[in-house]
């Protein structure tokens, strides 16, 4: 039970009062913006400084964790269930409060701009789960991706079909009838329609086959070529690694390793612990 | 004990679970492994009555289970606990524990009007089995504590924990470890295996740590897509191909370290 | 100065629910009345006369015994009201009766309430089903009309009435192809209409409310043409349905209880001066229910509900001088000077039985869009 | 302060203003006995079917948008039981309508049992679909001969079968069975569904009931009402004139008409008092048990508790027609307390939407706030009316006493009920979601 | 057997009104449609929210019929309509910031959200009494027929006559005219289409940049405008009086349930089917039966399935029985 009385329903889940279809699961982070200011200094070109934060008044579960990707990089982070790999990812992206740390965008502390703003800023987010609208056609999907853009967007559209085929011959299908894989394709296809400057994935090939993932993490690459940084998170840690220019391992929610990925996957340490041996 | 025939389970267009066969031998204990999305808590959901099959059966000691809800099959000795812990949230961790046993007397309305001598008589012994749960799964220190207020391991070890309320046939444990301490991951390891022998409960357990499916159990079955992918021995499963492609992870090199690790 | 007494009239009206949109009107018929009264002069040795309204919600009998003993703790000397027959009879067995209370309703018409040992203290001025029944079987009659489609608003009044006219008529050997109830306060009619319509019959009767159900159904046959002529009973009759529904109401039928169209007439003209509509349905009752307390008052020389309620059927029957609206004060005078008067108000009060109105009727058609008064019954 | 003594308080709060409506005319207040302790009736009545709402919904989640059904079934117990018998009735028709009742319910057996022993397929159709319109106009063909019957007898004044002239407090508990019958026959459908439609299910049904009990005249005269219901006690005119109790009060020093009324309305309050504290007694006892565990963990995790063996859809059932029924007991009691039944008063915004301001102003999940709520909205119900009255007045104080706007308010005031009632509801949703005494 | 009189009968009783009666309930029911698939909580200020905008109307026909304004056969109200919208959005727009947003900030439940509208609704409930009275108000002038029964017969020399009022007209045609424009702007604009996301999944609504307030600001003009058309066609057809309005949630509800809520083509079908159960199933046959029966077989009674006081409680059976068959309503109640 939450202690906020407004959320207490009391078990109710009558169909013909509320719909639960849909809602809301985030905690509310930043509602309204604040101001930014310029970085002075060299930083990455994104990064989550030394972040310390939870959800609603609850514990820490980050603990001044730190991460950061350049243009034409990818960085991973792996770790154990409920090391708090989403949840930095979450406070990259502004759905948590950090309660000490910054995050830094292309010269700029984003640390107290909203979700909404953060996109329009040009950040791309892939979440974990449920990250397609079911209901929408994958096109429709595709065009809530590039929302906040006002110029042409058929370009771009073109751009993310010649990358993902198989999305330009279901187009017009509702995504909610896709198999797993595809929507997965869908779910980044979205994210790309934003032209992201940076592009945020959240373990992008969970419950997806092998193949798929090969076809995924080909494709991935292939952004990064494009100059965009990719920050993503992954349960297939060493597929991931080895694709990864630079890796973090959280323990708890604290950095408890970090190096490039061939070096993560060189140390025994790191293997022996979370690549499975 | 419990033979699944040929069990489907679509969401909508999707084949969650999809023609899986297979038979948990009474008194075993059962590994049941896979990537992410194979299906097996849907399984689980399905053998459990949680979710009715699409088609196929479900059978328990010989007698026809398939769509029975879970309260009936609780009371055929059938008990889970679930992936993700399902807590009573605004129950103190003892409460938790004290609302398991099925037909408490103190159940009935009628007899906490007219029969409250009995209820707490019932309510002590109800207590001092709780607390010795409790001291086992080394939580005696939160049992008053609301169960929404404590970490998501002690979560996990309160829901283990009401399985040891009452005296179970078979055990399904979807993930029990992730997100508990490894020391205490292999105490409880050491609990089920006490269970298994001295009270001959059969478990099927769900988990992602090789080594803590290595030290219980013997039948290891594979899920992948939906379909069972293979089933033996754990040193048979870690030599089927299929599985190290689909599972344990590509090239012999992975294969070596793994058995280091075992 | 000259306010040397105080008298107190509680006005329990159904100011919200159901029928909100007649409480008004009524309310303020009644309270016509009692300031006719006061400016006269002449009641009790100028007394004024204070209204105190209170809500019945027309439906909620607890609210409305509760507003009731709050208006006898006020000091209130006789109850106008209540509008709904469910909270009248609240009203009168949980306060009035017990209280020793006087208290005329303007509108309940439920045959039940006459049987309660009422103690001699509840009237009505709402005329009796069972009579306004027969007249509407005579007016059928004598107008050739053979069958009939009956519909009725879905409460006592109605149904009341609807018994009664179906009763007085198949006697009189017509027939009633179909007696269906309507509700009021839902807008589509178009269901009863179709039964209405199938059924068949030379004409519809409506015992219903001209503003509420009634005017629904009457606007819904027109417009399907499933009916071009109607039957109106007392809860029809009222200026407001001819302006409403227009040319196609002429040739409609029915009557109003009302010996001459003196009282009515004057009244919607006093009603019009006051600025509400007379005509709306138990406006003119509640006139006639305020004024009757009232000279029952002066007849009695007492506002005591124990002297004055044994007055209130001398003040209403003959004989006497016939006493119309806007003669309030004369008759008080003349009931001073000792003369007898009788009561006829807007609504041609007579007061027969247990405390029952009765009396003439008033056969009415619409010609050329307005009600014109055809004969007397 | 503490949290008891903070909601004795509250209780002691409600008190005084019933007190002070007994005893000052300052304001809102009426200054009379017999306003205060009619006020507190009702509010007793209403504390009970909060009680009943708070249970449904404070300690199983389920949503009853059906109360007034539930309550007109209480009142209709009333008359079936209390009211002395039609003479004649049963002979002219009494029998066969029971006997037709019996006859279509055995159609509906016949076709369950139809459905659950034939395989599924045309035959079934075709045997259902012949049976339940053979079944249809059999029924008719003796019901309505039946119930002309009864209804022809005369119906000004009759035309019912009447009750069974016993007691009338048996009715209360006859009441609450009713009200229990029908929640059971609502919940085994409305409860099966796979998602759960249980409001508007409820509000469907109650609607349905209340237009049986409107349009079967056979049944409880319909829209005609049934007025001068027995009562519990001997009515005031009788004693007035009842030597011995004129004897009585003169020793107290009332006057025998305030002696008598106050004498009925205090007979009432008592025995009222006494339902609510024993129906709060148990309810009580039952939430502080193994049960009220149980029932807690299921609105907190069906899915868990359902896995540990308690019957989730069971227990919903079960807690709903138990509420159900304690609204059926107050319908009883508030029929009885107004001595009569008047079907066509039972209407959604007094009877469903209003309990439901007062269990959730009082704080849904605890019982004492529902009885809180339930006399305390109660009051302002009645006595906002006069407030309404006062403020505009005050608010209006520099116009003309003839000014357009002022007397439009003033016509007006009525209304100022249901904008408060809005008002009360949204503030504490707001300021005090949990209500005025919220769950522990 | 005359089979055009009973067409034309048929057409006339039950046909015409129903298809009006369905379109009004329909509009209603994709006002609450909307609101449950975007918001998520059922309405239960719809009814009250219909007369607000209708007394809006209402208000602005009077002074453009006292300035001598009208629009010829047609009703003037339609001209005030706009406006009736505008006064409307304005009271919705309020509530949602002094009542709604507070919630939302707070993630309450839906549950909560329904409670609350319980408030609004009784508030404005006494709002609108205040204001106009809780008397009946009619504002419908201009033409009122396009047929007449009368004109049909003579026209066509058949004995039943067909009417076809304006208001039924404007009604049907209006209904299919928002109808499709809601469709339009769902299924076509970018706003729409960004409500769908939203009704959909509003966290990666949120990611997509969609900001809530806004499309929950859209929703609540909408749930405005369909209102308002809604009440006022109900009150030009038929007449204006709160109380009416208030009950009129009860089958606007059963209509938005029976269709699937959350689905607007659900609502457009269910509120179809509970304005025709009521009227077909207790109409009686009898006038039918005696132009296609041979003389000798007509029918002696009414041939009426169930008395038309049991209309509200048809509509309510074939709800459960839809519920019990099709627990998610005819079409699968999902969203926007
Ligand atoms: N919305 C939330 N409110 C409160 N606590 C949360 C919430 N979401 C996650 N947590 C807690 O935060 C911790 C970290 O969770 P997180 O989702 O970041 O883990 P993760 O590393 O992504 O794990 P996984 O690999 O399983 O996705 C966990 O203990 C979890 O219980
Ligand atoms: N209720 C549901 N509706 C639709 N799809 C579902 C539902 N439940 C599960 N699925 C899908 O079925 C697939 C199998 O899920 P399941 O939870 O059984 O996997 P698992 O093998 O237990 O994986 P993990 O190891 O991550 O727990 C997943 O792709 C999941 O998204
Ligand atoms: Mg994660
Ligand atoms: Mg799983």
């Amino acid at each position: 039970m939450s202690g906020n009385p407004y959320q207490n329903d009391r078990g109710n889940k009558d169909a013909s009062i509320t719909s639960t279809s849909g809602r809301s699961t985030m905690e509310p982070g930043l509602k309204h913006s604040g101001e930014v200011k310029p970085v002075i200094g060299d930083s990455p070109f994104l990064v989550g400084d030394t972040m310390t934060g939870g959800y609603g008044k609850g514990p820490d579960i980050l603990h001044e964790c730190t991460i950061a990707v350049n243009p034409g990089e990818i960085a991973v982070i792996v770790g154990p269930n409920g090391a708090g790999k989403s949840t930095a990812m979450k406070a990259v992206f502004g759905m948590l409060n950090v309660r000490s740390g910054k995050v830094l965008l292309d010269g700029e502390d984003i640390t107290n701009l909203s979700p909404q703003d953060r996109v329009v800023k040009g950040m791309g987010f892939v979440p974990q789960t449920s990250n397609i609208f079911t209901s929408l056609t994958v096109e429709e999907n595709l065009e809530m991706g590039a929302f906040i853009r006002t110029d042409d967007i058929s370009n771009t559209m073109e751009q993310i079909y010649h990358l993902f085929p198989i999305l330009k011959d279901k187009r017009n299908q509702a995504a909610g009838e896709l198999s797993g894989g595809q929507r997965q394709q869908v779910a980044v296809g979205r994210a790309l329609m934003t032209q992201p400057k940076v592009l945020m994935l959240d373990e992008p090939t969970a419950g997806v086959s092998p193949i798929v993932m090969d076809e995924l993490f080909d494709r991935i690459i292939e952004v990064a070529r494009t100059g965009i940084p990719i920050l993503m998170v992954e349960q297939n840690a060493r597929q991931a690694l080895e694709i990864a220019d630079k890796g973090y391992v959280l323990v708890q929610g604290r950095n408890a390793y970090t190096g490039t990925g061939k070096e993560l996957l060189a140390d025994p340490e790191v293997r022996k612990s979370f690549l499975g041996g | 004990m419990i033979v699944v025939e040929d069990v489907h389970k679509h969401f909508g267009g999707f084949h969650a679970v999809d023609g899986a066969t297979l038979e948990i031998a009474k008194g075993s204990i059962t590994g049941l492994i896979g990537p992410n999305g194979a299906g097996k808590t849907t399984l689980f959901n399905v053998i459990a009555g949680v979710l009715p099959p699409t088609s196929g059966r479900v059978k328990m000691d010989g007698e026809d289970i398939t769509g029975l809800p879970p309260h009936t099959l609780f009371h055929k000795g059938l008990l889970r606990t679930f992936q993700i812990a399902h807590e009573f949230s605004s129950m103190t961790c003892r409460e938790n524990l004290m609302m398991v046993p099925g037909g408490q007397s103190g159940e009935t309305l009628w007899n906490t009007w007219f029969g409250r001598k009995r209820i707490a008589d019932e309510e002590r012994a109800l207590r001092a089995k709780a607390d010795e749960v409790m001291e086992f799964l080394t939580i005696e220190h939160i049992s008053d504590l609301k169960a929404g207020q404590i970490s998501g391991g002690q979560k996990k070890l309160l829901e283990l924990g009401r399985t040891m309320m009452v005296d179970a046939k078979i055990v399904f444990l979807d993930e029990v470890g992730a997100g508990v301490n490894r020391t205490l991951l292999y105490t409880i390891a050491d609990a089920i295996k006490r269970l298994n022998e001295e009270r001959g409960y059969t478990f099927v357990v769900i988990e992602h740590d090789m080594e803590f499916i290595g030290r219980l159990c013997d039948p290891v079955i594979c899920m992948a897509e939906g379909k069972v992918l293979a089933q033996g021995t754990l040193d048979e499963i870690k030599a089927n191909e299929q599985v190290i492609e689909a599972y344990l992870g590509t090239g012999l090199k992975n294969k070596d370290k793994l058995e280091a690790g075992a | 100065g000259g306010h040397a007494k105080e008298v107190k009239l509680g006005i329990l009206f159904g100011f919200t629910g159901p029928i909100e949109s007649l409480a008004p009107s009524m309310g303020a018929g009644a309270e016509l009345a009692m300031a006719e009264v006061t400016k006269s002069g002449m009641l009790l040795d100028t007394a004024t006369v204070t209204p105190m309204r209170a809500d019945t919600g027309c439906i909620d009998n607890g609210l409305s015994t509760a507003n009731a003993e709050k208006m006898l703790a006020d000091g209130v000397s006789g109850i106008i009201g209540g509008d709904c027959s469910g909270v009248t009879g609240a009203i009168l067995q949980n306060v009035a009766i017990p209280n020793g209370m006087v208290m005329i309703s303007p509108s309940a018409t439920s045959p039940g309430l006459s049987t309660m040992e009422d103690n001699g203290l509840f009237f009505r001025t709402a005329p009796s089903d069972a009579r306004e029944g027969q007249v509407m079987a005579e007016v059928l009659t004598d107008r050739g009309v053979k069958s009939i489609a009956l519909t009725y608003t879905n409460n006592d009044y109605g149904k009341g009435l609807a018994d009664a006219i179906k009763t007085s008529f198949e006697a009189v050997g017509g027939e009633v192809t179909i007696s269906a109830a309507h509700e009021d306060g839902k807008g589509d009619y178009s269901a009863e209409v179709g039964a209405l319509a199938s059924a068949g019959g030379d004409i519809l009767v409506v015992a219903g409310y001209l503003d509420q159900g009634g005017l629904g159904i009457i606007q819904s046959s027109l417009d399907s043409g499933a009916f071009d002529k109607f039957g109106l009973p007392g809860g029809m009759i009222g200026d407001s349905l001819p302006a409403n529904v227009g040319a196609d109401l002429n040739g409609s039928f029915g009557q109003i209880a009302g010996s001459g169209g003196q009282g009515a007439e004057a009244y919607f003209a006093m009603a019009e001066e006051a600025g509400f509509d007379g005509s709306s349905p138990y406006s003119p009752e509640s006139y006639d229910a305020a004024a009757l307390v009232m000279l029952a008052m002066q007849a009695a020389n007492s506002k005591d509900p124990a002297d004055y309620g044994t007055k209130i059927m001398d003040v209403a029957n003959a004989p006497g001088e016939k006493i119309y609206p806007g003669e309030l004060g004369k008759a008080l005078e003349l009931l001073k000077a000792g003369t007898d008067i009788d009561y006829v108000g807007a609504s041609a009060v007579e007061l027969i039985g247990p405390g029952e109105s009765a009396g003439s009727y008033r056969e009415i058609e619409v010609t050329d869009g307005a009600n014109k008064t055809v004969q007397f019954r | 302060m503490s949290e008891t003594v903070k909601h004795s308080l509250m209780f002691a709060f409600v008190g005084v203003l019933i007190i002070l409506d007994g005893t000052t005319s300052f304001g809102i207040f009426a200054g009379s006995w017999n306003s205060a302790l009619g006020i507190l009736n009702m509010g007793l009545v209403s504390a009970i079917m909060a009680l009943g709402v708070n249970l449904q919904w404070g300690f199983a989640g389920l949503f009853n948008v059906g109360i007034m059904g539930f309550t007109a079934l209480g009142g209709l117990a009333v008359v079936l039981v209390s009211s002395s018998p039609t003479p004649g009735a049963w002979s002219q028709g009494g029998i066969g309508i029971i006997m037709a009742l019996i006859l279509g319910a055995l159609t509906v057996v016949a076709a369950v049992f139809i459905t659950k022993n034939m395989t599924k397929g045309k035959p079934r159709v075709l045997a259902l679909t012949a049976l339940l319109i053979a079944g249809f106009f059999a029924y008719r063909a003796v019901f309505d001969p039946a119930v002309s019957g009864v209804e022809a007898i005369n119906p000004a004044l009759y035309g019912s079968l009447g009750g069974l002239g016993l007691p009338v407090l048996l009715a209360w508990p006859a009441g609450g069975l009713l009200a229990a019958g029908a929640a059971w026959l609502i919940g085994k459908t409305a409860l099966g569904l796979r998602s759960d439609y249980l409001a508007i299910a409820t509000l469907g049904i109650a609607e349905i009931i209340i237009a049986i009990m409107k349009n079967e005249d056979w049944l409880s005269r319909g829209v005609k009402n049934v007025v001068g219901l027995p009562r519990p006690m001997r009515k005031e005119i009788v004693l007035q004139e009842d030597p011995g109790f004129l004897d009585t009060a003169a020793s107290l020093g009332l006057d025998p008409v305030v002696a008598s009324t106050l004498y009925v309305k205090i007979t009432y309050s008592l025995l009222f008092t006494v339902v609510l504290l024993a129906l709060l007694w148990m309810a009580q006892m039952g939430l502080k048990s193994p049960w009220g565990r149980m029932m807690r963990a299921i609105r907190d995790n069906e899915v868990a508790a359902e896995a540990m063996g308690k019957n989730v859809t069971r227990r919903h059932l079960q807690i709903f027609v138990l509420g159900s029924a304690i609204c059926g007991v107050a319908g009883a009691m508030m029929t009885t307390l107004d001595g009569q039944l008047t079907p066509g008063t039972y209407n959604p915004l007094r009877f469903t939407f209003l309990i439901w301001v007062m269990v959730v102003v009082g704080g849904s999940g605890n019982n004492f706030g529902a009885v809180l709520g339930g006399i305390f909205i109660w009051f302002f119900w009645i006595k906002v009316e006069p407030m309404g009255a006062g403020l505009i007045n005050f608010v209006t104080y520099g116009l003309a006493d003839d000014s357009a706007l002022k007397l439009h308010l003033l016509d007006s005031t009525a209304h100022m009920r249901l904008f408060t009632m809005g008002l009360i509801l949204l503030l504490v949703l707001r300021f005090s979601p949990r209500g005025l005494i919220p769950e522990k | 057997m005359d089979l055009l009189n009973a067409l034309v009968a048929l057409t006339n009783y039950v046909m015409i009104p129903a298809v009006a009666y369905g379109s009004q309930l329909a509009l209603g029911a994709l006002g609450v449609t909307m609101i449950y698939a975007v918001l998520r909580f059922s309405n239960f200020a719809h009814g009250d929210t219909m007369a607000f905008g209708t007394m809006v109307t209402i208000l602005i026909t009077w002074w453009l019929q006292s300035m001598g304004i009208n629009l010829g056969p047609l009703p003037t109200a339609l001209l005030a309509l706009p406006f009736g919208i505008l006064g409307c959005m304005a009271l919705m727009l309020f509530t949602d910031r002094v009542v709604y947003r507070f919630y939302r900030e707070q993630k309450a439940k839906p549950v909560i959200f329904v409670m609350v509208s319980l408030g609004v609704m009784f508030m404005m409930n006494g709002l609108v009494r205040f204001i106009i009275g809780p008397g009946d108000q009619r504002f419908s002038d201009g033409e009122r027929f396009i047929v007449s029964a009368r004109d049909f017969k003579a026209m066509t020399g058949l004995r039943e006559g067909l009417a076809f009022k304006t208001s039924q007209g404007i009604t049907i045609i209006t209904a299919v005219v928002v109808v499709a424009a809601l469709f339009w702007f769902l299924n076509r604009t970018r706003t729409g289409k960004s409500m769908r996301a939203y009704s959909d999944n509003e966290d990666l609504a949120l990611l997509s940049g969609i900001n809530p307030e806004r499309v929950v600001m859209y929703t609540w003009m909408i749930v405005a405008g369909l209102a308002t058309i809604a009440g006022v066609l109900y009150g030009l057809d038929k007449s204006f009086k709160p109380f009416t309005y208030f009950q009129l949630l009860l089958p606007i509800f059963a209509a938005a349930i029976v269709g699937g809520l959350g689905n607007p083509i659900g609502a457009i079908a269910g509120g179809f089917v509970i304005a025709f159960s009521e009227v077909s199933i207790t109409y009686a046959w009898k006038k039918i039966l005696r132009y296609l029966m041979p003389e000798n077989l007509e029918p002696d009674g009414l041939v009426q399935l169930l008395s038309t006081d049991y209309k509200f409680a048809v509509s309510f059976v074939i709800l459960l029985i839809v519920l019990l068959f099709k627990p998610t309503g005819l079409f699968k109640g999902k969203s926007v």
